[in-house]
């Protein structure tokens, strides 16, 4: 004896539903003459229940839409710690490239740290000291020493992470709050207190 | 609207426009009025029945087609017996097993989405979905108690078929299928037992395949085993674990048999199943009873084989 | 056709009432696990939002009382000045700041200004150049016209409108070079510009940083502002989940114990999140009107150890590596501490939190921050569980003593089979019938000849190894060899039932012996004795000087004496109370006068003591000491000292006399000993050997037959990851589980079967679990005696000691951190960590303060309070960095730093305490002088800084300062003289110039204070004057001209000085000779 | 310790236990609802037999029917609705089965620590209960291959043509006390067993006994020929030399063959004794062909193998019966 799916039940949906079953009309049941109660169907309490069938079924397709959203990931930690300010002579620093994507940047009044992704399309530009510049090897997009673009087809300088003194003085970096100067949008964010340190 | 564009000829542009206007939200209302109707009943409406491709008034052409057209319910027959309605008869186990299987398909694919089966990872991931997964332990507790309550299902659906006889011709075949349907129904819970890679999974395998040891000829500690020159490294009991113990091999294959292998067989052996139900005359009963004065007696010569069905 | 009477049961029923209700209940369970999803599973919403609340009433509280307090110092004059200090100090700076400033900001405008045309300049250039480089060498003419090109682009000029300052603007025309060269200046202007601003603001800075520094030392922690800040966010705090994601960048996806870790604690302890409690604050349950009673209705309180967190931030450890528990799970907080069955690391209990410690920290014998663990090491190590329970790293070395006389014998045999080889060769190579078989047969044997000397060398390397070992190897019970020139026969059965009640401090554990075994042992431990050796008998003392010494000389650093209430003294060595009834009196004057004198050497290969014959037999006296430990008859390391931690305090004849004398008197004058004639019985002695074999005796003491028995008991190194089920709980297994305690009562903390229950069980009782089993024979009993954990006061077992132990076994896992994480450092604080190994093995802490705060147990003892603290021992908190570690190792040696004349401190021979000789093997030494020196962080090995030698005049004016009044040097320091010494409180200057670091000299005499807080040598003898030192009291007219650093000189001086120039100077000395002034 | 309820309250609460005590309630009332069926049906059965004529014309049916009701009704809604029903209800019990109870998990797996008891999932506790009583050759492979074997042989020996598609008792009384005995007497029945008797150690506890890890216990088996004193003594002299050590191997192996094919002997002369008891079934036995008859009565004998076993090994203590270098019995 085969069997529905709560699917299936779906299509049946608009369906005569099995209540229907108390208003066999005439018509249906052929020339037969048949005594049934309650003539009329109670439509409203029908499509209830089918509201709450296909209530049902929806509410689960958002709980397994959550599911996939889980609450903890074991990705690297987009806020870490890069030690003391002294740390970082003038010039840019490639320490925390490959650790956590960022060039620190130190000049003689500031601190600020570069997301090293190229505001292109994303790949990670490399730093040419001989030029002084950051070349981006996707499409040659080209930055200064300050990750300001000056060449190629990158629409505006890379953008900067939030950083900021912790209690120990260390400087605590957050690759994931990014400020953005894009002088089109006629936004620039770089001066704001987080986006730099001063020294 | 041709001839309203005529008058417009004669009016100011702007006066025009407002006519447009006016008409267009005239036509709009309207319409949206009278579709908006339509909608109330979705039956009638052109999607739903480019899906049902049948009327919804409830005539028995009607009635019989939305079960023939509709590619899930038609392997029920149009009609039934009266009497295969009632769960007194039917007990509707084996649609049970059937809707916890699909259950446990949905939970399982879910699950799957979270699941590494390897050493390092399997238990974590349990851990993972316990506590981080939104949903995840809902999901994982469902999955495991409807594989019980599928093998619950499963032995009654037998236990009623026996009692009312329905193994009995034509059906001999069918009950032959189910019994390898419960052999399969075992054997994805049992392999779904090992994944979470806890120390119940892993003792209850391991006692569970120690016995495959000892298999006759083919286990390394069965009889005439050794003699056959069976060792751990190369007996039935390797096969099914990829290792002399329960390891990471292990945890891959139950994996494999438990996701895909026997999910796909059980549904071939299913379909089969239900195709049979159909074709040995739908639901066995409730049939009308036999008395034992109408048996006939057996005629014609007694072949020692088992007579083929049919011989009355 | 008739009609049917009733409606058709089946089409004729509607459903749909059945169909609403049961849909319905699909709602409902719907509803349900919605629910529980977003509530049932989260308790922590609730306590967020109790806190949130109460935290707010809190840093309101706050917030006023500080308000208040910065108003006050705002107010105070102290602020007012620095303030006006900073604000002159900006007025001052402020015009050419302001410019600064304006010309910084014109040379960004004109940056910006050129950027555009510079960039696109650039890039066209960069790419001409390019193609010029593609064009080969050869193809001049296109090379030359691609240059001309890159020319062209380079003279091209591009119009700038260029800022001149104040809105002013040019037009000028700019081509690349012009650009280029305009961009990298502008970028070095900007550079200057920017340094020469903080230049002209250095001032204004440092005005600030003053004001600053004022402030918070007034107001310390946060500030109102911050408070009021912390407030705010409070007020619209979100509700959330609050977890470590302990991940560091670059690091593999399994990461911490193979598992990206994920600690959620905070999201119920939120005051331990230190965005929502900064950490220069701290909260308690009472700050917040919580009551601890409630444990954990309200768990707000922040960390109570800050900081840990500087060396253990939470985004490298989370939570849980220390503290256990299930970090994520969050539904329940039985769940979340892992306080469910199959949860392996379960949160540990209060009592026993730093067990956490030991995860990473095994290999310290003292871990800061964790005093229980260090006290269950150190109970561990003293209680003797060592003797019996191996545990990896402690006192290991008569395992490694074994191995290395293993390796011994191998080499012996290996030479001894070349001995027999070579000749054979030789003479082979004789009848060879050919040369070069001969040449070769005879090379063979040379090289086998050279081999066996390799050998030999490596011999005599594991030799003094061993020798070294063997005196680093001690047992935590006495030599039992001699008890029968040291004990009284009769009490040895009477100690060995009740040794706790006869001694009640005593280290030796209760063993659970029935009456005949007890004979037996007792019989076997004094037949066993060495028999024969008479101690030659000695006169009485004067029991009343020996009081003196024993209480002046630091006998109770280690030892107490006196009972219950009355005791005073160290815990570290047994209470003398009752010594007077067991002890032999003579025996007693040769162990106070050398513990480790040894009635006969022992002879580990041979596995028997050496007697006077084996060394006639060879001829040799029968003298056997550290100088003369090798055996007669084989040539080995000789065991000669007593295995004991007890070391000599150097006394004459007359005061070991004396103080045995006093001991001797130390009794219970009424205590009665039945006779014990059994004690000879050989028969009893025989059964008595397995006994004493079988309750593992020879672990602790050191008995003839059994030197090399083995430990008995289970090693402990991983016992705290044993696997439940290998715990035998035996019949307590269901009560545990159900937590039903032994006593009948229900557990306070419920089910206890864990590794905390079974360890406090059996700790509490090691019988405990034979209760209720039926084991006629006392073979098949649990072994494990009673250990002494009783607190002598309340003859209670002390719970502090049950929990410091089991805190220490619970921590003694095996890693479940990656190795990184493990603390085995490399630099000097590995010194630091396997110098308190021996520090504690020998109790120098009991004389000496090492720690920066730690006590001594001399310093509390009567005699060494008020005006007599002058006599307690040296402070060696800086002892690395004044010492000369060649010094050191000799002082180490030998403490007299004399050969002859060694009834006496060597150094401060003016102290009635004794620096005691504990005859330390080399490699105890080496760890000891590194040790100091990483305490004082000072460099290995020590470069003593060149010196230049004094000029007369330097030298003249040096003895001058010397003698001046104002400097009395000689009144207290000691110049060897007799007379002057009685009343010298300082050691000889003579010594300086081995054993003193100059640099810390000079430290030393310009500020002492500040080095040894309360030292009598006086502070402010030089004023600081500019950059050197000058003398504070009155300089002879002479020597005013000088203009070198006095405290520089007098140091350079002290370095050189000899005896005799001491005796010149102590003539000129106001304050020398044998009446110090003011008398 | 006795009258330990706590201990069945943990047994029975464990969550992957719960599904068994759900069978303690199904199996009864399934059964119940079967036998209703079934009287119902046979005492409809009795009236026709008694009443030929009235046989002709009735309505063979316990289910009520009455002239102008459709003896055919549509799939589409009468029988949907049931199973929509079904899957509705069995949803509703499945959340909240999973919302109330957790899925068990347990400590990592680790080799080197064995839980105990340590137990197969539940639904094969059956097969791990007949270790005790077999060897695992024949518990583990040989039984679990001839239940399945067995179950699939049912309807080509079952030669009664009755009761075909309807609940009845008279007319398979045979076949019905066959199939109770198998599924509840020796599947669901060891399941249970397996479940709430066989505690630490697979040691037997009685209910409301506490499963104390450290009982012992004493169980001394023996093998059939110790008890009867067969060691080969008297063949070890009709022996060439070189056999002589092995003739007690021998002797028992010989010896083991007897008791074992006595019990087929007898079991199947015992089978076909029952098969013969009524008239009814006779008839219907007549009707099988040898080879059905073969089947059955082998299918049978294995079948009562199992009680026999248990019986001899709990009562008394009987190890094998059979012993052979390469396989026991």
């Amino acid at each position: 004896m085969p069997e529905q799916t709560e699917g299936k039940a779906g299509e049946a949906g608009a369906a005569p539903s099995p209540s229907a079953a108390a208003a066999p009309k005439p018509a249906a049941k052929g020339k037969k003459a048949e005594a049934s109660p309650a003539d009329e169907v109670n439509l409203s309490r029908r499509r209830f229940t089918w509201a709450m069938i296909w209530g049902y079924l929806g509410i689960n397709f958002l709980m397994f839409l959550r599911f996939f959203f889980p609450r903890s990931l074991f990705e690297p930690n987009p806020i870490f710690s890069i030690g003391y300010p002294a740390d970082f002579a003038l010039g840019n620093d490639q320490r925390y490239l490959m650790t956590n994507r960022v060039w620190v940047i130190r000049e003689p009044d500031r601190i600020f740290v570069i997301f090293a992704r190229c505001t292109h399309l994303g790949c990670t530009p490399e730093w040419k000291s001989s030029e002084n510049k950051f070349k981006c090897p996707c499409h040659g997009s080209g930055y200064d020493s300050e990750g300001v673009n000056f060449e190629g087809p990158a629409p505006r300088p890379m953008d900067r992470c939030h950083l900021e003194l912790d209690a120990t003085g260390k400087i605590t970096v957050d690759s994931s709050r990014l400020y953005v100067d894009d002088p089109k949008a006629g936004v620039n964010h770089f001066n704001d207190s987080g986006a730099f340190l001063n020294v | 609207m041709a001839e309203d564009n005529g008058e417009q000829k004669r009016k100011g542009l702007l006066g025009k426009f407002k006519d447009d206007a006016e008409g267009l939200k005239k036509y709009v209302s309207e319409k949206g009025k009278e579709q908006l109707e339509g909608l109330k009943e979705p039956e009638k409406t052109q999607l739903y029945r480019s899906i049902f491709r049948f009327k919804h008034d409830e005539t028995a052409r009607n009635r019989a087609l939305s079960v023939l057209s509709n590619v899930f319910f038609h392997l029920h027959p149009a009609k039934v017996n009266r009497d295969a309605t009632k769960y007194s008869y039917t007990w509707g186990m084996g649609g049970i097993t059937f809707y916890l299987f699909i259950v446990l398909t949905f939970t399982g694919v879910l699950l799957m989405y979270y699941y590494h089966p390897s050493k390092v990872q399997a238990f974590r991931d349990i851990l993972y979905l316990e506590n981080d997964v939104p949903f995840g332990k809902l999901l994982r507790n469902m999955h495991r108690w409807a594989a019980h309550l599928m093998i619950i299902a499963v032995w009654l659906h037998m236990f009623r078929v026996f009692l009312t006889g329905s193994y009995k011709k034509p059906r001999e075949f069918n009950w032959c299928v189910g019994v390898l349907l419960m052999v399969l129904t075992m054997l994805l819970s049992f392999t779904g037992y090992l994944l979470p890679d806890d120390q119940l999974g892993f003792w209850a395998v391991t006692v569970g395949t120690n016995m495959a040891r000892a298999t006759p000829l083919l286990g390394h500690e069965g009889p005439f085993g050794p003699q056959l020159g069976m060792t751990p490294y190369n007996d039935v009991r390797f096969a099914l674990l990829g290792g002399s113990i329960v390891d990471a091999n292990a945890l891959l294959r139950a994996y494999i048999w438990h996701c895909i292998a026997i999910p796909l067989i059980a549904s071939i052996f299913m379909a089969l199943h239900f195709w049979r139900v159909r074709k040995d005359g739908g639901i066995s009963g409730p049939a009308p009873v036999m008395l034992e004065s109408e048996i006939k007696d057996e005629k014609g010569p007694r072949p020692v084989i088992m007579k083929p069905s049919g011989m009355q | 056709m008739p009609e049917p009477s009733g409606p058709d049961p089946i089409t004729g029923k509607s459903w749909s009432t059945i169909m609403l209700v049961s849909t319905f209940l699909l709602m409902l369970t719907v509803a349900w696990s919605l629910w529980s999803e977003f509530f049932g599973l989260r308790p922590w919403r609730a306590y967020q939002r109790d806190f949130a609340s109460a935290y707010q009433d809190f840093l309101g509280k706050q917030i006023a009382a500080q308000t208040k307090a910065e108003a006050a110092v705002y107010s105070s004059p102290e602020y007012k000045k620095l303030k006006a200090d900073l604000d002159a100090a900006q007025q001052s700076a402020k015009p050419k700041d302001d410019e600064f400033a304006r010309r910084i900001a014109l040379a960004d405008l004109q940056r910006t200004a050129i950027t555009p045309a510079f960039q696109s300049a650039r890039g066209q250039v960069g790419a001409l150049i390019y193609q010029v480089e593609i064009i080969p060498e050869s193809n001049k003419s296109a090379r030359d016209s691609a240059k001309k090109d890159v020319d062209g682009a380079k003279a091209e000029t591009y119009e700038v409108e260029y800022p001149l300052g104040d809105g002013k603007t040019e037009i000028r025309k700019m081509n690349y070079d012009q650009l280029n060269a305009g961009f990298t200046d502008l970028m070095a202007l900007k550079a200057s510009l920017v340094a020469q601003q903080a230049e002209v603001d250095s001032s204004v800075k440092i005005a600030q940083i003053k004001l600053n520094e004022f402030v918070k030392e007034k107001l310390p922690g946060p500030s109102a502002a911050g408070l009021q800040n912390l407030r705010n966010a409070m007020s619209t705090f979100k509700i959330d989940m609050h977890q470590i994601n302990v991940n560091p960048p670059g690091a593999m996806l399994n990461y911490v114990g193979g598992i990206g870790l994920v600690d959620r604690c905070q999201s119920c302890h939120i005051a331990m999140d230190p965005l929502v409690v900064p950490v220069t604050m701290t909260l308690t349950k009472a700050d917040l009107g919580r009551t601890m009673a409630a444990s954990h209705d309200a768990p707000f309180t922040s960390h109570p150890d800050q900081d840990l967190f500087n060396w253990h931030p939470l985004e490298k450890f989370g939570c849980s590596p220390c503290h256990g528990g299930n970090g994520r799970a969050l539904d329940s907080a039985e769940r979340g501490h892992g306080r469910y069955e199959h949860w392996l690391w379960p949160l540990n209990y209060r009592e026993n939190f730093t067990a956490g410690c030991q995860n990473c920290h095994a290999s310290d014998m003292v871990t800061e921050h964790a005093e229980v663990l260090n006290r269950g090491r150190s109970l561990y190590r003293t209680r003797g569980c060592i003797g019996c329970h191996k545990y990896s790293g402690f006192d290991d070395e008569n395992e490694r003593l074994t191995t290395t006389r293993q390796q011994i014998m191998q080499l012996e045999s290996t030479k001894h089979d070349y001995s027999i080889e070579i000749p054979r060769l030789n003479h082979q190579a004789d009848i060879a019938p050919d040369n070069d078989t001969a040449h070769k047969l005879n090379a063979r044997a040379t090289s086998l000849t050279i081999e066996s000397s390799k050998i030999d060398a490596q011999l005599q390397t594991l030799e003094s190894v061993s020798s070294s070992l063997m005196r680093e190897s001690k047992r935590v019970g006495p030599d039992l060899k001699e008890v029968r020139m040291k004990l009284r026969k009769e009490w040895i059965p009477v100690w060995l039932t009740q040794t706790h009640t006869f001694r009640p401090t005593t280290k030796m554990p209760q063993f659970r012996l029935e009456q005949d075994e007890v004979q037996k042992i007792a019989a076997f431990i004094w037949q066993q004795g060495i028999a024969g050796q008479k101690l030659n008998p000695v006169a009485p003392g004067n029991a009343g000087h020996g009081k003196e010494l024993v209480e002046s000389r630091g006998c109770l650093s280690c030892h107490s004496i006196g009972e219950d209430s009355k005791t005073i003294g160290g815990d570290f060595a047994a209470n003398l109370s009752r010594i007077g009834e067991k002890e032999n009196y003579e025996y007693l004057v040769r162990w106070v006068h050398n513990p480790r004198e040894r009635t006969l050497p022992y002879c580990p290969f041979e596995k028997k003591d050496i007697t006077p014959e084996d060394y006639k037999k060879h001829r040799l006296p029968f003298q056997f000491d550290l100088d003369h430990s090798r055996c007669p008859n084989d040539g080995h390391q000789l065991e000669v000292q007593q295995p004991t931690i007890m070391p000599s305090l150097r006394l004459s004849d007359e005061d070991s006399r004396d103080v045995a004398t006093y001991l001797m008197a130390q009794k219970h004058t009424n205590a009665t000993y039945p006779p014990a004639p059994y004690m000879d019985d050989p028969k009893l002695a025989a059964a008595g050997r397995a006994l004493v074999q079988h309750y593992g005796c020879a672990g602790c003491h050191e008995i003839t037959g059994l030197e090399d028995e083995g430990r008995i008991g289970t090693e402990l190194t991983n016992e705290g990851s044993k696997p439940i089920e290998r715990l035998d709980f035996a019949r307590y297994t269901e009560d545990a589980k159900r937590g039903m305690l032994i006593n009948g009562k229900t557990s306070p903390r419920g089910p206890w079967y864990d590794s905390k229950g079974f360890f406090e069980a059996k700790l509490n009782d090691p019988a405990v679990f034979d209760h209720a089993k039926f084991k006629p024979d006392p073979m098949d009993r649990l072994r494990m005696p009673a250990p002494n954990l009783t607190d002598p006061k309340t003859h209670q077992i002390d719970k502090n000691d049950v929990d410091a132990l089991v805190t220490f076994l619970l921590g003694s896992v095996d890693p479940q951190l990656p190795t990184e994480y493990m603390y085995r450092p490399a630099d000097r604080r590995h010194a630091i960590q396997e110098g308190w190994w021996i520090v504690t093995k020998y109790n120098c802490i009991g004389c000496h303060q090492i720690g920066i705060d730690q006590k001594t147990t001399m310093q509390d003892l009567p005699f060494y309070q008020a005006e007599n603290k002058a006599n307690l021992p040296p402070v060696l908190t800086s002892e690395g960095a004044r010492v000369n570690p060649e010094w050191l190792k000799r002082f180490l040696a030998n403490p007299s730093l004399s050969t002859t004349d060694t009834n006496k401190n060597g150094v401060r021979n003016y102290l009635q305490v004794r620096m005691p000789t504990f005859s330390l093997a080399d490699n105890e030494i080496r760890k000891l002088v590194l040790f100091f020196e990483a305490l004082s962080s000072q460099e290995e090995p020590y470069i003593a800084p060149k010196s230049e030698s004094l000029t007369n005049t330097e030298t003249t004016f040096a003895r001058a300062l010397f003698t001046n009044p104002a400097a009395p040097c000689l009144k207290c320091h000691a110049t060897g003289d007799p007379a002057h010494d009685k009343n010298a409180t300082a050691p000889n200057f003579t010594l300086a110039a081995e054993r003193l670091r100059e640099p810390w000299a000079e430290r030393w005499v310009t500020d002492p204070a500040k080095i040894i807080p309360g030292t009598s040598m006086p502070s402010g003898l030089f004023r600081r004057e500019g950059d050197r030192w000058v003398f504070t009291g009155a300089i002879p007219s002479e020597f005013r001209s000088y203009a070198g650093d006095h405290a520089n000189l007098m140091v350079r001086y002290l370095m050189g000085i000899t005896p005799d120039e001491q005796r010149r100077l102590q003539g000129r000395s106001s304050g020398g000779g044998a009446s110090p002034p003011g008398k | 310790m006795w009258w330990d309820w706590h201990q069945i309250w943990e047994v029975a609460s464990a969550p992957d236990n719960v599904p068994i005590v759900a069978l303690l309630f199904f199996i009864p009332f399934y059964c119940w609802l079967a036998f209703r069926e079934a009287k119902k049906n046979d005492e409809l059965i009795a009236k026709l037999e008694a009443d030929p004529a009235a046989a002709k014309t009735a309505h063979r049916k316990t289910q009520p029917y009455e002239k102008g009701w459709d003896r055919e009704v549509h799939t589409w809604p009468y029988l949907m609705r049931v199973e929509l029903l079904a899957a509705i209800l069995v949803t509703v019990l499945l959340m909240v089965w999973s919302l109330t109870l957790n899925a068990p998990l347990e400590e990592p797996s680790n080799p080197n620590v064995t839980m105990n008891p340590a137990k197969a999932p539940w639904y094969f506790l059956g097969l791990q209960e007949m270790l005790v009583y077999f060897d695992p050759w024949i518990a583990g492979v040989v039984m679990p291959t001839i239940i399945i074997v067995g179950l699939m042989a049912i309807p080509y020996i079952d030669e009664n043509p009755l009761g075909n598609g309807y609940y009845t008792y008279r007319q398979r009384k045979f076949s019905i006390w066959t199939f109770l005995l198998g599924f509840i007497g020796l599947w669901v029945l060891m399941i249970v067993i397996g479940t709430f008797i066989r505690g630490p150690g697979w040691m037997w506890f009685w209910p409301t006994q506490t499963w104390d890890a450290s009982r012992v216990d004493f169980a001394v088996n023996r093998n059939l020929d110790d008890v009867l004193r067969i060691d080969g003594a008297w063949m070890a002299h009709l022996m060439p030399g070189s056999w002589k050590p092995f003739s007690g191997l021998i002797a028992r192996g010989i010896f083991g063959i007897f008791p074992v094919t006595f019990y087929f002997l007898a079991s199947g002369y015992f089978m076909n004794w029952l098969a013969n008891r009524t008239a009814f079934s006779r008839k219907i036995y007549k009707r099988m062909s040898l080879l059905q008859t073969v089947t059955m009565l082998m299918l049978l004998a294995l079948m009562l193998s199992l009680p026999l076993k248990i019986l001899l090994r709990l009562v008394f203590r009987i190890h094998y019966v059979w012993e052979t270098p390469w396989f026991s019995v």
